[in-house]
């Protein structure tokens, strides 16, 4: 705990540095996975492919991905990008199966009847599809958030600097607390990510809280972007 | 993609299927550290599980568990217990085991309870008022009902652990992980790459297998109602769902 | 190729190799440089020379602490030198165009392969040399890059002709950590590389084998720095650093970090600059 | 024979479903239960079998307190239909039919005998036994509830809205099928509804609920309809009240009969064809 | 008006679902299209507001072919209500009733007041404004449905058997609620349902479908009733027939109706407070 307390300051830097660099393959990853998630579902002859290049994606060791990604973009060695390409790749692998579930789950009854009130292809996209694939979208996103808020600790290995650091210098230390503290925080950002999504989707999906409660909403979707 | 092919020559260079350091002593390296995870994590996962999804008490402490139980870092936990039980690297399977079980859990524990909340309250509710006892509701209607999620929960385990079971390299255990990590430090893409690709081609066979068993144990009848489109749309009410709310 | 940690010329980027000592030292720089005026940026733990030399090349960092012996191989491996001053010397030579090494200090840490004492005893091992003559199969413990070390186990079987099929080498990441020493105690290993100034050598009564033949080069800490930035004042401000650092500051050092005391680089660094009465 | 005395049901988020209910539902006989969505019907019905638990009253089979019984053992002994047929959706249709006495322990063969028995009896082609739920219609599965409601030849049958899911073709003819089989059975049937055309079309004994379980009448069909106790009982046959009322018109040379919304009841036959209703 | 001319359609898997369909639907009355599952009834009614195309023939409102249409704009001045309301779950009540109208650029406020409005119409409190469908029953849900059906003040209104999903007393509500609604409004309807029940109430003119879409039988409920044009309507109004075939009998010295299955259909009034049927 004291050493905790000296070291308040190095800790504050790395818990921003960790932040900072889990926030870029989160946000890229659900900007980049929900219209790669909407072609699967929306062309099935895709789905399979799509969803097995995914699945493909996410069993690549990350710190096999993160080394070679130099090579791959012509980055330099230390540049972050690594890491935010590298989790970016995880994260839309994780969510586009989500994304394509969500999309699914959408009442095929509610879309046929905004067609036929006289919903556009594209307004009816905006308006009806994304909101309510909303909360399947929503809880994949969460786990997504999770997940990589833990990943970017191997940013550590390889010069990038985040809460991971704790790990690999405590461990050549053999220093619990060190590494104890880490894993703390590690967690706790990824507690506070998931609450702010979790205020974000209560203000833009209020009526997914009363769907909830008349449990109404396609729930086995969820199930599946949670079990991923 | 000349990395690939010097990957592909590695590989089916014969001098590499040899000894301590050899692909063949790697795979089963990293297959048993897989499979003595995903053992213990079904166990543990399975069972609890299907207490929960059955009584439907604890939910709420299993969602905070698989959503607790993501957030923890890997490779903070492997280092920490490394360090922690001062074993040294004779025991080093113990610490990895124990991470890879960790990381095991939620995708079991979340297949398996919300397998069960999945089955249809109705078709249980009938099969208590047609007189089944609560242990033949869970082994004759929930646990064959639930099976394809619990399997796909599995999937999902096996997937991550495979993938992840390399860091077991890290404090010096064996596995396809042992490739990448030695070679990390020395940047031999090659190896690296030679590792990721055996990885990814033990999930990939893993997976495979484990998708034919999913085939082979959806029960018929259910298979029927995935088959008819009238029914497709119908979303169960799979509530255990809102595991991450 | 654009520098972007040092577009402005007075900002040097410095790294620090993956391991706590290197960690030190960049901080020493770091500060020092810092209180001549001169805008640091610094970069933690960035791994092996493999790659921090890549870095160095890409413009990633600018300038990071390293040691001459390895240096020396790792850009030249067919070298010859021995001694400290032939060491350095053909450094200056080998080090590619782009980078320069700085003076080198008097401090060395260096790997060394150590025994327990009572395998020294039982089998009357005191240096490399004794290697080849004993019936005990050798398991070595060391980073898993000294697998591929010219005087990792490959050497001990050229230079000290031990047989290669007694040598088995088990790979522990932590740089000569815990994890090694534990290793060794435990008897998972019996010879382990752990790096010279390591205070767990004396603290657990580890024998240092010695290297009569210079297997492994004598490793002096010197600054290795992109050239565009080794100005006049650059220079002088790390030279004069090299001019005080010791061995014996090393071990010191890496006892206060790794002891219970905990002490982090950074105020490591800033009590060593003080102690020496440097800027 | 089934008594209730007394009996109340306050679930345990403070619903008082069931309100100090009491009755006596005679042997071999139909009683329907009719009333509007959550009159409390279910729950009646529910506590039969001990799905639910009464929480004041006592309910008697045959002069044995239930509440003595085991709920297990007694559930065995008493058929159940629900709506959505609750059939396994994992077994066969002949597997469903003979959950109930291979539970009971009867050998696999006489049960899958008596299995495929019963489906004649309820009317389902014996071509149909190796399919599954999903693969047949809604009419059919409700058949296959019936069917396994009686698979263990209770006395006593519990029908909750079984036919409340299928479309009025079909309703209709499971309606008379079900007359029929129980024509052939004469067992105990309680009978869930809230249609109240249905009620009067199975009921031996029809009991009118309001909400809270609370009688507003019982009697058999013809009594309710030409004396309704109260207000209550004549808005809830209110809907009927007007297509009851009937008047004669001439169409197209035909005496054909219209109700009190205008809309055609039917076509008036000669009085001599009058048919008798059975019970 | 609607003329269906020699329309067909074979859905791209090859299921002809329409075969040469030919009829007029006059203006502001009901037409019921009724007929068994499968028989196109549903493939009828959405090639009038083209969510469906046909494969062959002519399609025409009031003389325009709607192919030559362009369908978003058609949809927008055509109602339609269907089986599951397929209300927006994220949109509240008025939001829900107000869709189409704003679709069309009419201002927020205005488009609020007249759904308010028009909730009064279809009998809905105006309180459950703000509330989600799913705060609301099946039979608030096809009430808001209707209302949203009714939003664009279309001359024609398609509904999708939109009482199917109910409960008989509320869908009784909610036939005699449209009944009212059509009297006040006099809509162009295409009804669609499989319940015969259901068409003779509602339809003014109502075609009696075999699979393909061949029609059977179109015409009043009364023609159709008295003059069944073939064994196979006369088997499809055959749960009817009986049901139909009315006698009268005495009970409780009250003159009672009874049908030909022996159920009580209904007490008869005197012949002079025969009420008749808006048309
Ligand atoms: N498990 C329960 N917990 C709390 N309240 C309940 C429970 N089951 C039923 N209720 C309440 O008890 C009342 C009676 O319910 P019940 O299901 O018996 O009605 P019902 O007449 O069968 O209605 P329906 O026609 O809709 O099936 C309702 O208000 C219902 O909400
Ligand atoms: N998109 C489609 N592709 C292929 N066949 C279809 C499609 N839509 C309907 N059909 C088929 O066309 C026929 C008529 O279908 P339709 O939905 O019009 O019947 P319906 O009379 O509305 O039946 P229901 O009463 O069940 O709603 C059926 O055989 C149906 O399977
Ligand atoms: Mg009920
Ligand atoms: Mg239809």
């Amino acid at each position: 705990m004291s050493w905790v307390l000296a070291n308040l300051e190095q800790i504050w830097s790395l818990t921003v540095a960790h932040v900072l660099l889990s926030i870029a393959p989160i946000v890229l990853g659900f900007v980049l996975a929900v219209p790669i998630g909407w072609f699967a579902y929306r062309y099935s002859i895709s789905r399979g492919v799509v969803l097995t290049v995914c699945g493909l994606l996410y069993t690549i060791p990350s710190l096999a991905l993160i080394v070679a990604m130099p090579t791959i973009l012509g980055t330099k060695i230390l540049d972050p990008l690594n890491l935010i390409v590298t989790l970016t790749l995880y994260a839309i692998a994780l969510m586009v199966r989500t994304a394509t579930d969500a999309f699914d789950a959408v009442s095929k009854d509610v879309l046929q009847s905004s067609t036929a009130v006289g919903f556009g292809p594209w307004r009816r996209f905006w308006q009806v599809e994304l909101p309510l694939a909303g909360p399947v979208l929503l809880a994949g996103l969460r786990v997504v958030s999770t997940s990589t808020v833990s990943l970017v600790t191997l940013g550590a290995l390889v010069g990038m600097s985040g809460l991971g650091y704790l790990f690999t210098n405590g461990y050549q230390r053999n220093f619990p607390t060190e590494i104890l503290t880490g894993i703390v925080g590690t967690v706790l950002i990824a507690v506070v990510f998931d609450l702010i999504l979790f205020f974000i989707g209560r203000m833009l999906l209020p009526w997914a809280r009363v769907d909830d409660a008349t449990r109404r909403t396609a729930g086995s979707a969820r199930v599946k972007a949670v079990t991923a | 993609m000349n990395l690939f092919a010097d990957a592909f020559a590695w590989i089916f260079d014969p001098t590499h299927w040899a000894g301590p350091d050899g692909i063949p002593t790697r795979l089963a390296e990293h297959l048993a550290y897989t499979a003595i995870t995903v053992v213990i994590a079904t166990v543990i996962a399975v069972a609890l599980g299907l207490y929960i999804g059955h009584t439907g008490r604890f939910r709420g402490f299993a969602v905070g568990v698989t959503g607790a139980l993501r957030a923890l870092p890997t490779l903070g936990l492997l280092v920490y217990l490394a360090v922690l039980f001062g074993l040294g690297i004779r025991f080093a399977l113990l610490p990895t085991i124990i991470v890879l079980v960790v990381l095991a859990i939620p995708p079991l524990l979340a297949g398996s309870y919300s397998g069960v909340q999945s089955v249809d309250g109705r078709t249980v509710d009938a099969a208590r008022s047609m007189g089944m006892t609560e242990w033949q509701i869970l082994w004759k209607v929930e646990v064959p009902l639930a099976f394809p999620l619990i399997l796909g929960g599995i999937r999902s385990a096996v997937l991550q652990v495979v993938a992840t079971a390399t860091v077991a390299a890290y404090i010096s255990l064996g596995g396809l992980g042992r490739y990448i990590i030695d070679a990390l430090p020395v940047r031999d893409y090659t190896k690296v790459l030679v590792g990721a690709l055996l990885v990814t081609v033990l999930a990939l066979v893993l997976d495979g297998i484990l998708i034919i068993c999913q085939r082979l144990t959806v029960p018929a009848g259910v298979r029927a109602i995935r088959n008819s489109p009238a029914q497709r749309s119908t979303p169960k009410s799979a509530h255990a769902a809102s595991a991450s709310a | 190729e654009d520098d972007s940690a040092g577009s402005d010329s007075e900002t040097v980027s410095i790294g620090a190799a993956g391991f706590a000592e290197s960690e030190i030292i960049a901080q020493i720089y770091a500060q020092a440089l810092e209180a001549n005026d001169i805008t640091v940026d610094f970069k933690g733990q960035i791994g092996q020379r493999d790659v921090y030399i890549e870095a160095l090349n890409d413009g990633s960092i600018d300038l990071i602490p390293d040691y001459s012996g390895n240096l020396l191989q790792f850009f030249d491996d067919s070298a010859d030198a021995k001694s400290s001053e032939e060491v350095f010397a053909a450094l200056q030579d080998a080090v590619p165009d782009g980078l320069e090494v700085l003076d080198q200090s008097e401090a060395e840490d260096k790997d060394s392969y150590n025994v327990t004492k009572e395998f020294s005893e039982t089998n009357g091992v005191t240096s490399l040399a004794d290697l080849a003559g004993i019936d005990v199969p050798l398991i070595v413990g060391g980073n898993p890059e000294l697998a591929e070390r010219p005087y990792g186990p490959k050497g001990l079987t050229e230079v000290y002709g031990v047989d290669a099929s007694r040598i088995s080498f088990v790979p522990v990441s932590d740089s000569g950590g815990p994890l090694t020493t534990g290793a060794l105690l435990d008897g998972t290993v019996n010879i382990a590389d752990i790096f010279s100034t390591t205070p767990s050598i004396e603290e657990n009564g580890f024998v240092t084998l010695e290297d009569p033949e210079n297997l492994i080069l004598p490793q002096n800490v010197l600054p290795l720095i992109n050239s565009d930035k080794a100005s006049d004042k650059v220079k002088e401000v790390l030279n004069a650093i090299s001019a005080e650092l010791t061995t014996e500051d090393l071990i010191e050092l890496n006892a206060r970090n790794q002891g219970d005391e905990k002490a982090e680089p950074e105020a490591l660094a800033k009590d060593w600059l003080a102690d020496k009465d440097l800027f | 024979m089934i008594t209730f005395d007394g009996v109340s049901k306050r679930f345990p988020d403070g619903t008082l479903a069931v309100d100090n209910f009491s009755i006596t539902i005679p042997s071999r006989t139909t009683t329907v239960f009719v009333g509007s969505s959550g009159s409390g019907k279910t729950t009646l019905l529910r506590m039969i079998n001990r799905m639910v638990d009464p929480t004041g009253g006592t309910i008697r089979i045959d002069d044995d307190d239930i509440s003595t019984l085991e709920p297990v053992a007694l559930r065995r002994r008493i058929g159940y239909v629900m709506q959505n047929s609750g059939l396994l959706p994992h077994r066969t249709v002949v597997d469903n039919v003979a959950t109930v006495p291979l539970l009971s322990g009867v050998k696999k063969r006489e049960a899958r005998e008596a299995a495929l028995a019963l489906m004649d009896t309820v009317g389902l082609d014996r071509a149909l036994a190796d399919r599954y739920p999903s693969q047949l219609s809604g009419g059919q599965q409700q058949r296959v509830g019936v069917a396994r409601g009686l698979a263990i030849n209770p006395n006593i049958l519990l029908m909750d809205e079984p036919f409340g899911a299928v479309d009025p073709l079909v309703r209709s003819e499971l309606q008379q099928e079900l007359l029929r089989i129980q024509q052939d059975l004469a067992k105990t049937i309680v009978f869930v509804t809230h249609d109240i055309d249905e009620a009067f079309l199975l009921g031996d004994q029809v009991v009118i609920l309001k909400t809270g379980g609370r009688i507003a009448q019982v009697g058999t069909p013809a009594e309710i309809l030409a004396n309704p106790a109260d207000d209550f009982v004549d808005t809830f046959i209110g809907a009927e009240r007007g297509r009851r009322a009937l008047s004669i018109r001439t169409v197209d040379g035909k005496e054909v009969v219209v109700d009190g919304t205008g809309r055609l009841a039917g076509i008036l036959r000669s009085p001599a064809s009058e048919s008798s209703r059975p019970a």
